[in-house]
């Protein structure tokens, strides 16, 4: 028998060929790993191209999982196991694999033209070049359709189904349950019992080729991790997104409405909220990003909590309307989800380079708040609060996430709604209570400077307004020099009054240290383990993870002083730090990488440890 | 009035004033436009808290500053989309976009044609002057080529729209023009554009004393416009000229224009004016140039097509009938979970 | 071929093939139209190196990168504009704008009405795949009303656009259509466009075997095209039908089709084709609906404009006729001046 | 007889009905001054709406003329004398009239209808409220038609001469020289001999009647300034821009093409480059600024000197595809005329809350080089600049002018073009020395970095480019991760280079001192006379005015030390400021003003002022 091997964690990637199904296969591994109690994250690699030809680099689709029993916040830094359907997918995902780490390679794949197609000259499972890996040959192919040679479905559907004899193969090794998995083919082709017969057939054959093989040395098990009680779903983050703002609108009893234009990675938040017509979700596809925001700007004017979602470049289109909407103070959110730039730059991949667009990518004094979500299900959290802010204090509100986060998943604890996310109190006037003669849209809260809400159809109230600067009493077109900078200040102060209204700056760690990691966005895994790791390790480093960036919690002002020095790790060339820097007179200094591809904790590790020991 | 028994909601035009000072130029042909909206929405018999002014930047959109009405001055070019955003938050309401030759065309030609395309029930106002002229004398793309502007010193080496055929080809469902030398008429087509379930496509020809005084003269001024309009009226022949003597007819691919009572012409020989049929509607954009040809005005052009706001409304009624109202718990908790204990 | 007595520069299909590998899905249209251009190349006697190809941001933008000549890969929606630039500074270039139907007609589409309206002497070549491939599959300004994709999963509520008909409300100089394929006509279609003195509106139908497989198909699988394709030659009958036997005919504003040997109809009945005629080519574009009308493919439209990069070229001269070519220092001297000493 | 008064400068505002042609008047007042020896320093303030109802405020027009034997840099913040041709016209500058100025009154035109029409409930002229002022009543409009009385013109165009009857005052009560206006007069109109003998009838008539009316009290004179020897012209921002580039495209011996949309006050670029037909500029006007943008980033794909010119709201829109020109390294010039925002804002108005939107209004890393103009010659001299730098490091440039400077107009001393404007040398390959097989745009200079520029029409050079990441050696499509961060990098110390090709950063002032204030743009005129006067009274204050900000000069991180305190005066809320403690570590303090309006000279001193005396 082989020995088992208790392990903390592992990362598994799977990968092969776009059509060979593989982002299903690594979602039925993570999905049962974390029915089983492990800690879990997930990381799809999507092919960068257009389906690129069968076989080649470019066509290879990956999908990462990392299970543990402990906390598991990335899909993982490097790869224990790779599962490689086809000589692409091992040429363009040997790098992420680790010395010693395994291969499961399907080596009915490893034919002349597929290997070529890969851009090798010869079979790599037969040069030696692997001899630092510990190589699991499978015939997946051909094993999987002989399994199914009793099934009477034609032999491309067969060979359809070998992605789940790989998936058997990895339960065998990593000691899964088969059952969940069984159940959901069950329902997934509840109208073809041929195929429910035949994919866990597949199942079955992989996990007792792995079971019988001589090549498998040692299985592993990964325990159970500590987890909080709770009823548990994956979630990507674009995902949580469209959740957040659906249950914003409802929290505020207010209609949705998303105007945006297709666009990777955001165009996943304008599918999932064009699914629930039936909230009376209104998703306007518009002719481009202008009209997207412009036709927000409209559904925010008419009473509606009103979106618009785009990436980088589309964003960039959105600035003149952005101020429209500063100057016309109403409440609407703005989501970037930021890729690799600048122009097209690297579309698929994540980079956290849009913060100074965020925060100045107008003209003139045009401020807005600025909010970012750490991880996927923090992009609900976050879109519940952009929107919160941005109805409370009628202001446009930018909520920042990334190609990692919207992509990635996690295992989210369903949260209490009505505890965790309750009503929220928008600025609509009553009509019914309001006089038609007194009341104004430029009569303002007292704490918050926001305006009254007032929308067409509110009968007497009828009022005009533009993007020419406004009497700060009156609200009519005022070209009146004291009155501009009254209003200027009012729109600075108004920003800066939100503070009162989020949480104050949470830090990980002492209040007190030798090092200060400042970070904020998607990035928040990797810091947040790294930091952890020194921690653990008795180092007096602590973590300020920001998700309020503008304005910025009252408190952080006072928590930069208590440390000797600050690092801000970005996947940017140091916006943030600049940031800080400028507002708070502090000299932190940068640690950034401009990849496409997120942190490595052990390179933040290294980078924090270089800091703590360096001569001052 | 009082005892009327309608239950139409009864306004005067100083409802629809707004009380801010009205600042275009003296002798500017917008006072006439705005008087005439004043006028139409008495007619046409939406609430006044339900309508919407929303325009870009340019004289012209400064219109909404000076109705009674709600009003959004925008930015340059995008009303039609701000305009489109409203109008699908709240489908009830009566919105007109308000727009320039410019700022509609120009800046704003995607969202134009997109707004025609979509089949939004709105009503587009352009006032054309064939010039930009808020920053004071520019050549727009309604600019006849040659002219000679602020920034075309040697004379302009664009090309023109034909604005008709450009909304017809973007698939408008209503295509009317006027004049801003006849508020009645004006007053009418409003009325009638507002009365289109769809978009609404009304061109009014508008003159800008300062930066292109005169420009549509010839088929404006009163002295000779009779002999360069033609009137359309849907199911009327198409008759025109100062002695209501000249007519169109159809002859083979093309129209011509004929005398009444000249080489056996009669009046039952002239062609009868049908707004539901597209390729007359096309002709008579393509061919109206006066003096050569009279320029059409009125309802030129109007076909039935399914709006966007009420297939949004339908498809959501539809899934809410599915589905029942959304509740996000169910959301939240639907689909793949798990429990942990 | 060496002894050619031409002076027109002699090319092979791989002069206009790059280093790059080509990366469409298998089976995609793209392919075909990228090897009828680098074969109508060969043939417009453009010298290579003053071939440039101009592109958005979609699967089919990425041609440009597939091209042995110049080539743009520029940001969505907005080749029209950057062509024009360099149509404008270099007017002996020979420019070539490739978009999709999102590219082109969506985010790109007041470019797109704009050159053609200027009527810049450059060629377009408008994917036409009725939806956005690169992202995945939304519906896009072509896709059909009720379609089900990615982001319309109750079925797009928004209207299309004609294409044609837009093409030549914006003003359009040239319309002709092709599908992909038949690589043959479409080659043909690249060579005439290019000889076109103006802009250049051509359209490609195109398979997105991915996220829209078979949408025309009606129109362009080989066994059926010939029923539902009027392939339109200047001077010619409109005749089609995989017998030949089909015609069009002109009744009143109507096209209508009929069938040559019965009813007495004879090949003398059928119209013949105008691509002068802008009313016969409008209705023509209005009709094409297969399987009710065929869909008409080749040259449908054709007018004479002076194009903007002559009249540029023109002024310019003009004005250094009359002034004498430019010297900074005499305008710097020239005028009001004074002397302090 | 009046006595004579010698005054070092003085500042007069005409002001009058849009119609009331106090445009030429101004200018013509200055033209003499200028021809007489004089300082000067002018700006129009046109309506800031359509040409709004006769006699109303909204269409008033007014023209400051500001004269001096001294330097003269800014139109002066406060008024001496004002010409009010009507009611509205004293109302709308009354509070820009120094106590104790003076005010000549159209007093025909303070008719009842015009009073109204002002605002004003009685005659302002007879309540007693202008105590505190010295007025003098003049009958103009009777006044110019009685003296042209014999002239055979209608009443009407007699009426139009009477601002030359108000000049005519003013050229006696300042000692100016009627000779010069009367020649021009005759050359305007020279075609209507009848117009020449009313407008200098009505001259004479004016000056005339200053001499004899009792109300005159004094006359004045101001002495002829020391002005270096030259030839001098009367210039204004925008001329001066567009002939910047019209001296760089001959010194670079490169066609010029301008892409443009017309936004206010950035028009008059394209008005003037449209007349320069003959020069072989290309004037595009196109239908958004978007277009412009990238037509102008066509045509220097093509080989163009290529500019696109526009304000705030415009440059906000083209933030997508600079993107692109930094992602193609193109040389690109994008000038910003800065007006009033945020959104429409105040669109007549001036403004510097633009340069943010220049440092950081892109997605992604996309750092270009941001140059300011100081006054309405340095226009010119920074379009060279801007030109220079595109051309010689293959980078867009910025260059930022506001309304003030590029509306104001101040006298030229004409440079030395072949040495002071010498050829530039741009990266244009030379075909017949390159290889077209060893030939790549990426091959780069190793000074600057900055890459070859091949273009179409270059036979056997063919390649492509778009906006995704290049190859650092190939150029081709990239998704490399580490060859991202070499082209993130390289783009980045491709600006920083920039250093190395601009000069120094000079400092008006002691090398070290108390204050140090940093301005940058159109505020020069009066941030160097508020430091200068402070000077002179000797305190400790020294004035780096910055033209260059991104790169900053080299020897920037020097001056700063040497003062004990920084302050950044800015038309915005601080932008600068932010910049410069950022990178500088510095903690300067912001003075700021947002009202449309320039600063005064009085104020600056006040609040430097402030800062001198403050305990620390
Ligand atoms: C983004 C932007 N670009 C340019 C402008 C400047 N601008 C204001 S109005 C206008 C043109 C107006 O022309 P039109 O729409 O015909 O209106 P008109 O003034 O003739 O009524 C322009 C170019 C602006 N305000 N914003
Ligand atoms: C400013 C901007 N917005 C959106 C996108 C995303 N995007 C890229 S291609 C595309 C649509 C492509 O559709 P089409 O032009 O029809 O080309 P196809 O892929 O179908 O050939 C979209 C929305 C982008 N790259 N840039
Ligand atoms: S400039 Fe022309 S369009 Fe504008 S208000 Fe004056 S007359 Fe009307
Ligand atoms: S997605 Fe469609 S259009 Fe794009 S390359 Fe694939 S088949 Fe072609
Ligand atoms: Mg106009
Ligand atoms: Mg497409």
């Amino acid at each position: 028998m082989n020995k088992e091997i208790t392990v903390e964690s592992v990362v598994i990637r799977f990968s092969g060929d776009s059509g060979d199904g593989m982002q299903l296969t690594g979602t039925q591994f993570s999905n049962t790993s974390a029915a089983m109690g492990n800690g879990i994250s997930t990381f799809p690699d999507y092919p960068s191209e257009i389906r690129a030809p069968q076989g080649t680099i470019a066509g290879v689709s990956g999908f990462q999982v990392h299970i543990g029993s402990g906390e598991i916040v990335t899909p993982g830094d490097d790869v224990d196991m790779l599962v490689a359907m086809n000589p692409a997918a091992l040429k363009a995902n040997l790098n992420s694999l680790k010395p010693g780490g395994h291969i499961i390679a399907n080596i009915d794949a490893f034919n002349k033209t597929n290997i070529e197609k890969a851009g090798y000259k010869e079979n790599p499972l037969e040069t030696g070049e692997l001899k630092n890996y510990q190589l699991v040959f499978a015939p997946i192919s051909t094993q999987t359709v002989a399994a199914l040679a009793d099934i009477d479905i034609d032999n491309k559907s067969k060979d359809r189904c070998k992605n789940f004899y790989a998936l058997g193969m990895t339960y065998f090794l990593y000691n899964r349950d088969i059952e969940p998995t069984i159940k959901w083919i069950e329902k997934k082709f509840k109208k073809n019992p041929l195929m429910i017969q035949a994919n866990i057939a597949a199942l079955k054959a992989g996990r007792n080729f792995a079971e019988t093989t001589e090549t498998v040395i040692s299985t592993y098990k990964i325990p159970a991790a500590n987890i909080a009680p709770g009823t548990y779903r994956q979630i990507n983050g674009n995902t949580a997104t469209a959740w957040g703002f659906l249950r914003a609108a409802e929290a505020a009893n207010l209609k949705l409405f998303l105007g945006s234009y297709p666009i990777t990675p955001a165009t996943d938040i304008l599918h999932e909220l064009a699914l629930h017509k039936n909230f009376g979700v209104k998703t306007f596809q518009a002719e481009d990003e202008i009209a997207g925001i412009c036709s927000a700007i409209g559904a925010a004017n008419a009473g509606s909590l009103a979106l618009t979602t785009s990436s980088g470049p589309g964003i960039a289109l959105k600035g003149e309307a952005l101020g429209l909407a500063i100057s016309y103070e109403i409440p609407l959110v703005i989501v970037n989800v930021q890729r690799g730039g600048p122009s097209t730059g690297l579309p698929t991949k994540t980079e956290q380079s849009d913060l100074n667009q965020a925060l100045y990518g107008r003209h003139g004094e045009a401020p807005l708040v600025v909010v970012a979500a750490s991880r996927p299900s923090d992009c609900f959290h976050m879109a519940f609060e952009a929107s919160r802010i941005a109805l409370e204090h009628m202001t446009p509100v930018m909520l920042l996430t990334d190609g990692y986060i919207a992509n990635g998943a996690e295992p989210w604890k369903l949260p209490d709604l009505e505890k965790e996310y309750p009503a929220i109190k928008h600025r609509l006037i009553d009509t019914t209570k309001e006089n038609p003669e007194t009341t104004k849209w430029t009569q303002r809260d007292e704490k918050t400077l926001a305006r009254k809400w007032i929308v067409p159809g509110m009968k007497g109230f009828e009022f005009q307004i533009g993007g020419l600067e406004k009497d700060i009493t009156k609200g009519n077109v005022s070209h009146d020099p004291t009155n501009h900078q009254k209003m200027s200040d009012l729109r600075k102060k108004k920003i800066e009054l939100v503070a009162e209204n989020i949480p104050l700056q949470e830090l990980e760690g002492a209040a007190s240290g030798d090092l200060l990691v400042i970070s904020w966005g998607g990035t928040y895994g990797a810091v947040h383990m790294a930091v952890k790791n020194l921690q653990k390790s008795g180092e007096k480093i602590s973590l300020m993870h920001m998700q309020y960036i503008s304005p910025m919690p009252k408190n952080v002002a006072q928590i930069l002083p208590n440390f000797k020095r600050i690092i801000v790790p970005e996947l940017n060339m140091g916006q943030l730090k600049d940031v800080i820097n400028a507002k708070f007179g502090t000299h932190a200094i940068g640690y950034n990488k401009m990849q496409g591809l997120p942190f490595k904790i052990s390179d933040l590790q290294n980078a924090f440890m270089g800091l703590l020991r360096e001569e001052k | 009035m009082s005892n009327t028994t309608t239950e139409l909601p009864v306004y005067k035009k100083k409802d629809f004033q707004s009380d801010q000072e009205v600042r275009w130029c003296p002798g500017c042909g917008d006072y006439s436009i705005l008087s005439s909206l004043q006028l139409a929405l008495i007619k046409t018999g939406k609430n006044k808290e339900d309508i919407v002014c929303v325009s870009g930047i340019g004289c012209s959109s400064r219109f909404p500053y000076y109705m009674g009405t709600y009003g959004y001055h925008t930015i340059h070019g995008r009303a039609p989309a701000v305009a489109s955003g409203i109008k699908c938050a709240n489908p009830d309401l009566s919105v007109w976009i308000i727009t320039g030759d410019g700022d509609g065309l120009s800046i704003g030609g995607n969202h134009m044609i997109h707004a025609l395309r979509r089949n939004i029930d709105m009503n587009i106002l352009l006032f054309n002057n064939e010039i930009y002229g808020l920053t004071k004398g520019q050549y727009s793309p309604t600019t006849k080529t040659g002219k000679v502007t602020k920034s075309s010193p040697y004379g302009s080496i664009d090309q023109t729209f034909n604005t008709g055929k450009l909304a017809m080809g973007a698939g408008a469902t209503y295509i009317a023009k006027s004049i801003d030398t006849d508020p009645k008429h004006m007053m009418e087509m409003m009325v009638k554009a507002d009365q289109h379930k769809g978009i609404s496509f009304l061109e009014l020809y508008q003159n800008c004393v300062i930066f292109n005084d005169k420009v549509h003269d010839e088929y404006t001024n009163r002295s000779t416009r009779d002999d360069n309009c033609l009137y359309l009226e849907h199911g009327a022949p198409m008759i025109f000229g100062k002695d209501k003597n000249k007519g169109i007819i159809v002859k083979g691919f093309e129209l011509a224009i004929v005398t009444i009572g000249e080489n056996g012409v009669s009046e039952k020989d002239i062609l009868i004016h049908d707004k539901y049929n597209e390729i007359l509607a096309f002709q008579l954009l393509n061919y109206s140039n006066p003096p050569h040809f009279p320029m059409a005005i009125g309802e030129i052009f109007e076909k039935s097509v399914p709006t966007y706001n009420d297939d949004l409304v339908k498809q959501i009624d539809e899934q809410i009938a599915k589905k029942g109202p959304g509740k996000f718990q169910d959301v939240l908790f639907g689909g793949d979970t798990w429990k942990v204990s």
